[in-house]
């Protein structure tokens, strides 16, 4: 039991993450409202961010920028004092590409509502099946 | 110049984008020009690439200048040259078709559609370089946004809910990549796919190897329309316009299956993917079902695009099983589909893009005496089912002897059943279609009926672009010793079975 | 930085983001999602990703959040789920 | 569709959470992660390309060649909101409504006829648009004060967190609230969708454009130390220089994507009255 208390209290951001992107998935596959999907659609990335910025952490690191910049190239810089930079950078990109997604899924929303007056995907299926 | 061809095929349809973006505002008739100077310099540095792959094996290319782990480089093997010729070269052909279908389906948004089709053409030949795990989902979701815009400006009515669908069930299947990306990233420390390769044998036992493999597996089978994943695909390929449907059809799925391969041959390896996961047997029975439920499928339907969309979705089924057998033929036969296949669905899109702009519909009711009407579409449609039926000397038949030789090296016979059972059913379904055209009389939307239909074929301009495709099918049919031989032999690594 | 603080935002991400995909009426889910965008920025810039958190707060809980706001204006706020 | 959906999430996160118990703790400096590739980041940022902000000196350079392509992505996103929605013929309202602004009253004007061009009157599309000159006003003295915030964003991106992507979105921010506090016409006729569709294609123009230069002299793509002869500086001070270039052009396609995307789906592409 107290393995089980340990390996939970030193791995609490990945169950977080997990949980976020299990209630993001579920949003997603659940919901009946498109904008609902979409909510879902941009916590489940927002959980990935949140992983991958887990990997890049590091205790006793500080912040990715060179401390007092150009003076500094006879201090000695080292790797295990600065946080991971990677995942940042790798995170940033995804932050983006999750705007991008958004703003088409929008586009597509705003495009279907003009058509259906409705944005149940229910009462969408059921105009399709009147015709 | 010949050093820098892998860059140069990414980098000049993407430079054009933004000069067609641009052209789109000031002069919409420059638009198609450019990106057919942008996509045949891009197919033209393709081919190259393949030539020079053929003579001094993998190529290297730094970009940036840095070395990588650290920065991001491209490896060019046979299996890369191959599918980035197919994928350059169907574009090209696909974008000299359409361009009346274009014109008559977006008369005032041509600038934006061309941008968006060669940012698609971009992502996709992305894909098919990159040797970086991460730039690979960039490259994914610059393709698939462009695809969604694309097919959801199609039939008003189900186009966008369809495209919106496909958004949500593209984002999962990219956002899974991305995990598996990221799990594998925690345990390696590194982004690269030969490095991830070089870290790995250490490491099969870890859970989170065998996780990364599985989340990023289902990411792909979403974006590839694998069978319980497919749900998205039919109404999304069905209602789009008709260019958009030809060009994504062809190229999304297949490059969907070369990321598989890619990451089952060199990311994960085949020791790992086939001996320590033993999964394979499950994912062949999978492949079998989606064979069997795509056929099936597509006997249920009462129009020509939903009839093809879901036997597309066999054909992935093909490709996945062909590269679950584990054995030389069976990847032999995976990878020759990805080319053949490619080629067959870029003929039937094409046709239907023909019907569509001449008849406006593609129900089956639409399509009452269209031999007499259409004569060499149709001529076209033939070459193309046969094909896919898998009658020799056409492609299809030899991709298919390769999975079938495969099923049976691997004890498989369930995988071979389902074949010649979707093979079968592929005979009835095309020789149905075959018949309403031939036989019963043309009826046009007024419901006059005349039994003499005045012969209204596709302008030149789209019939001349799908006979070249149509004599691609026989060439490759003729031709498949020689891709086997000098290309495809060398994509399977040696000491795999 | 103290756990009772890290604890507490966790916490709260966790709460809003139920929230944002519970609550019945879409302009309320869109200014939701903006704090639960906010709740992630102020996680990550404890973690250390001072660029990410910059770029969350003024992408996530900034321009998408008026993007939802914009297409809910655009389309109705009712919802049954 | 609700039990699928639970039994789909809790399937995934049982696959995670198996996965998770083989990962280094949460947190230590020597894991796999932190150990392989990122060292020479943290190290030889200094040294290759003088920048302090190793995300910075990551994103536009060692990994430069994905950021081109996330500033394509947001591009494509542009262009593809444009494509769905905006409509191009829209048909004239027979009648017109105008707002006197200093006294709210809403004049109709019948069509065929003018009113006399004047700053007093701004044209309206619904009568019951609410209007509120304080919210107009500090709006409007706002925004230069993030206008400028955001170029030192930018402009300060290799010292400090920041850079072209998070300037690129103040910059859009700012135009997007003058079209929220006053209106999408005001904000398009300042800055119109011409301009914005070519800033658009011009910002990620740069970005692609200084890598193909790079080729044009002779090294890889995006190797940005071949433009040293050009800049009159060493290789190291070149890279430096050349992710100030690029993270410019970045900026300028994030704004005017930003705004492009608002514009339309705030109006759905008529480009009346937004908000």
């Amino acid at each position: 039991m107290g393995d089980l208390v340990q390996v939970v209290i030193a791995k609490y951001n990945y169950w977080i993450y997990i949980t976020l992107m299990m209630i993001g998935l579920y949003a997603m596959i659940a919901k009946n409202n498109l904008i609902k999907k979409i909510v879902g659609m941009n916590i489940f990335q927002t959980a990935i961010i949140l992983f991958y910025i887990s990997i890049g952490m590091k205790k006793g690191g500080t912040l990715p920028i060179v401390e007092h910049g150009h003076g500094a190239h006879h201090h000695a810089v080292h790797a295990a004092d600065y946080i991971n930079p990677l995942p940042h950078v790798l995170m940033l990109t995804a932050i983006v590409v999750s705007v991008a997604t958004l703003g088409v899924a929008l586009a597509l929303g705003v495009k279907v509502y003009n058509r259906y007056n409705t944005l149940e995907e229910d009462e969408i299926l059921a105009q399709i099946r009147k015709k | 110049m010949s050093q820098d061809y892998p860059a140069l095929l990414v980098i000049v349809p993407l430079l054009s984008a933004f000069i067609i973006s641009a052209a789109g505002w000031v002069n919409k008739r420059l638009c198609f020009p450019l990106s057919v100077a942008a996509l045949s310099v891009s197919a033209y540095s393709c081919i190259g690439l393949l030539l020079r792959v053929l003579n001094e094996g993998v190529v290297h290319y730094r970009l940036g200048g840095w070395p990588p782990p650290w920065g991001i480089a491209y490896y060019v093997d046979y299996l890369n040259g191959l599918v980035l010729c197919v994928v350059s070269v169907a574009a090209l052909i696909n974008l000299i078709a359409t361009k009346k279908s274009i014109e008559q389906e977006f008369p005032e948004k041509t600038g934006p559609f061309y941008t968006l089709y060669v940012l698609f053409v971009t992502g996709m030949l992305g894909i098919t370089v990159t040797g970086d795990a991460f730039n690979l989902y960039v490259l994914l979701e610059i393709g698939s946004i462009t695809g969604y815009a694309l097919l959801a400006m199609g039939d008003e009515d189900r186009a966008p809910l369809a495209s919106l669908n496909y958004l949500y069930m593209g984002t999962i299947g990219a956002c899974f990549y991305l995990l598996g990306v990221g799990y594998l990233y925690i345990v390696t420390g590194s982004l690269n796919m030969v490095d991830i390769a070089h870290i790995l044998p250490g490491l099969y036992q870890s859970k989170a190897v065998t996780a990364a493999f599985i989340i990023c597996m289902v990411g792909v089978w979403i974006k590839m329309a694998f069978f319980p994943l497919h749900a998205w695909l039919p109404n999304a390929y069905t209602f789009a316009p008709s260019a958009a449907s030809s060009l994504i059809a062809p190229l999304m799925t297949k490059v969907m299956i070369y990321v598989m391969i890619r990451l089952i041959l060199t990311v994960f390896t085949p020791a790992f993917a086939f001996t320590t996961l033993a999964v394979s047997h499950y994912i062949v029975w999978l492949a079998c079902i989606a064979i069997v439920m795509g056929a099936i499928l597509a006997l249920a339907q009462h129009d020509l695009k939903k009839m093809l969309t879901y036997i597309i979705v066999a054909e992935v089924g093909y490709m996945v099983g062909g590269a679950w057998l584990g054995n030389r033929a069976g990847m032999t036969g995976a990878v020759l589909h990805i080319v053949n296949d490619a080629l067959m669905t870029l003929c039937a899109f094409l046709v239907v893009c023909n019907i569509v702009y001449k008849v406006r519909g593609y129900a089956f009711a639409d399509l009452k005496g269209l031999f007499a009407k259409m004569p060499f579409t149709m001529g076209a449609f033939v070459i193309g089912a046969l094909s896919i039926i898998g009658v020799p000397p056409t492609c299809g038949f030899f991709s298919k002897w390769y999975l079938i030789l495969g099923a049976i090296q691997a004890h498989h016979y369930d995988f071979m059943v389902a074949l010649l059972f979707s093979s079968l059913i592929n005979v009835v379904l095309f020789f149905r279609v075959f018949e309403i055209g031939f036989y019963e009389p043309f009826s046009d939307h007024e419901g006059h009926e005349h039994h003499s239909a005045v012969m209204a074929e596709a302008p030149l301009s789209m019939l001349i672009p799908l006979y070249i495709v149509t004599a691609g099918l026989i060439l490759a049919g003729l031709y498949t010793g020689d891709i086997v031989n000098h290309i495809i032999r060398f994509v399977i690594p040696e000491g795999f079975i | 930085m103290p756990w009772q603080l890290d604890l507490a935002i966790l916490t709260l991400v966790v709460i809003v983001g139920i929230g944002a995909i519970t609550v019945k009426d879409l302009l309320g889910a869109a200014i939701m999602f903006g704090a639960y965008s906010f709740m992630m920025c102020l996680l990550w810039s404890i973690m250390g990703a001072v660029d990410v958190a910059f770029t969350e707060a003024s992408v996530g809980a900034g321009v998408s959040t008026v993007f939802f706001v914009a297409a809910v204006f655009r389309t109705t706020r009712r919802t049954k789920d | 569709m609700k039990i699928t959906g639970l039994i789909i999430a809790v399937l995934a996160g049982a696959l995670l959470m198996y996965a998770t118990v083989d990962f280094p703790p949460f947190g230590d400096p020597y894991s796999p992660a932190s150990m392989h590739v990122s060292p020479r980041y943290i190290e030889k940022t200094m040294e290759e390309t003088d920048v302090p902000n190793m995300v910075t000196s990551v994103l536009a350079d060692y990994r430069g060649y994905d950021t081109m392509y996330e500033t394509t992505v947001i591009f494509s996103a542009g262009v593809a909101c444009f494509f769905l929605l905006r409509i191009f013929r829209r048909k004239e309202p027979g009648e017109r409504l105008y707002r006197h602004v200093l006294t709210g009253v809403t004049i109709h004007v019948k069509k065929g006829a003018k009113l006399p061009p004047s700053d007093d009157f701004e044209r309206i599309d619904t009568a019951w648009i609410p209007h509120d000159l304080i919210i107009e006003t500090g709006c409007r003295l706002l925004i230069p004060f993030i206008q400028l915030f955001a170029l030192y964003v930018i402009a300060h991106g290799h010292h400090s967190p920041g850079g072209g992507f998070q300037g690129g979105v103040m910059l859009g921010a700012s135009v997007i609230l003058l079209a929220i506090s006053q209106d999408l016409r005001t904000a398009v006729r300042r800055f119109s969708e011409k301009v914005d569709a070519l800033l658009c294609a011009m910002g990620v123009f740069i970005y692609a454009g200084t890598g193909a230069l790079c080729l044009l002299l002779g090294a890889n793509f995006l190797d940005y130390s071949a433009l040293a002869p050009l800049l009159h500086t060493d290789p190291v001070m070149a890279r430096s220089h050349g992710i100030f270039i690029v993270e410019i052009g970045v900026g300028i396609a994030v704004m005017a994507t930003m705004i492009w995307i608002y514009c339309n789906v705030s109006s759905k592409g008529e480009y009346e009255e937004g908000l």
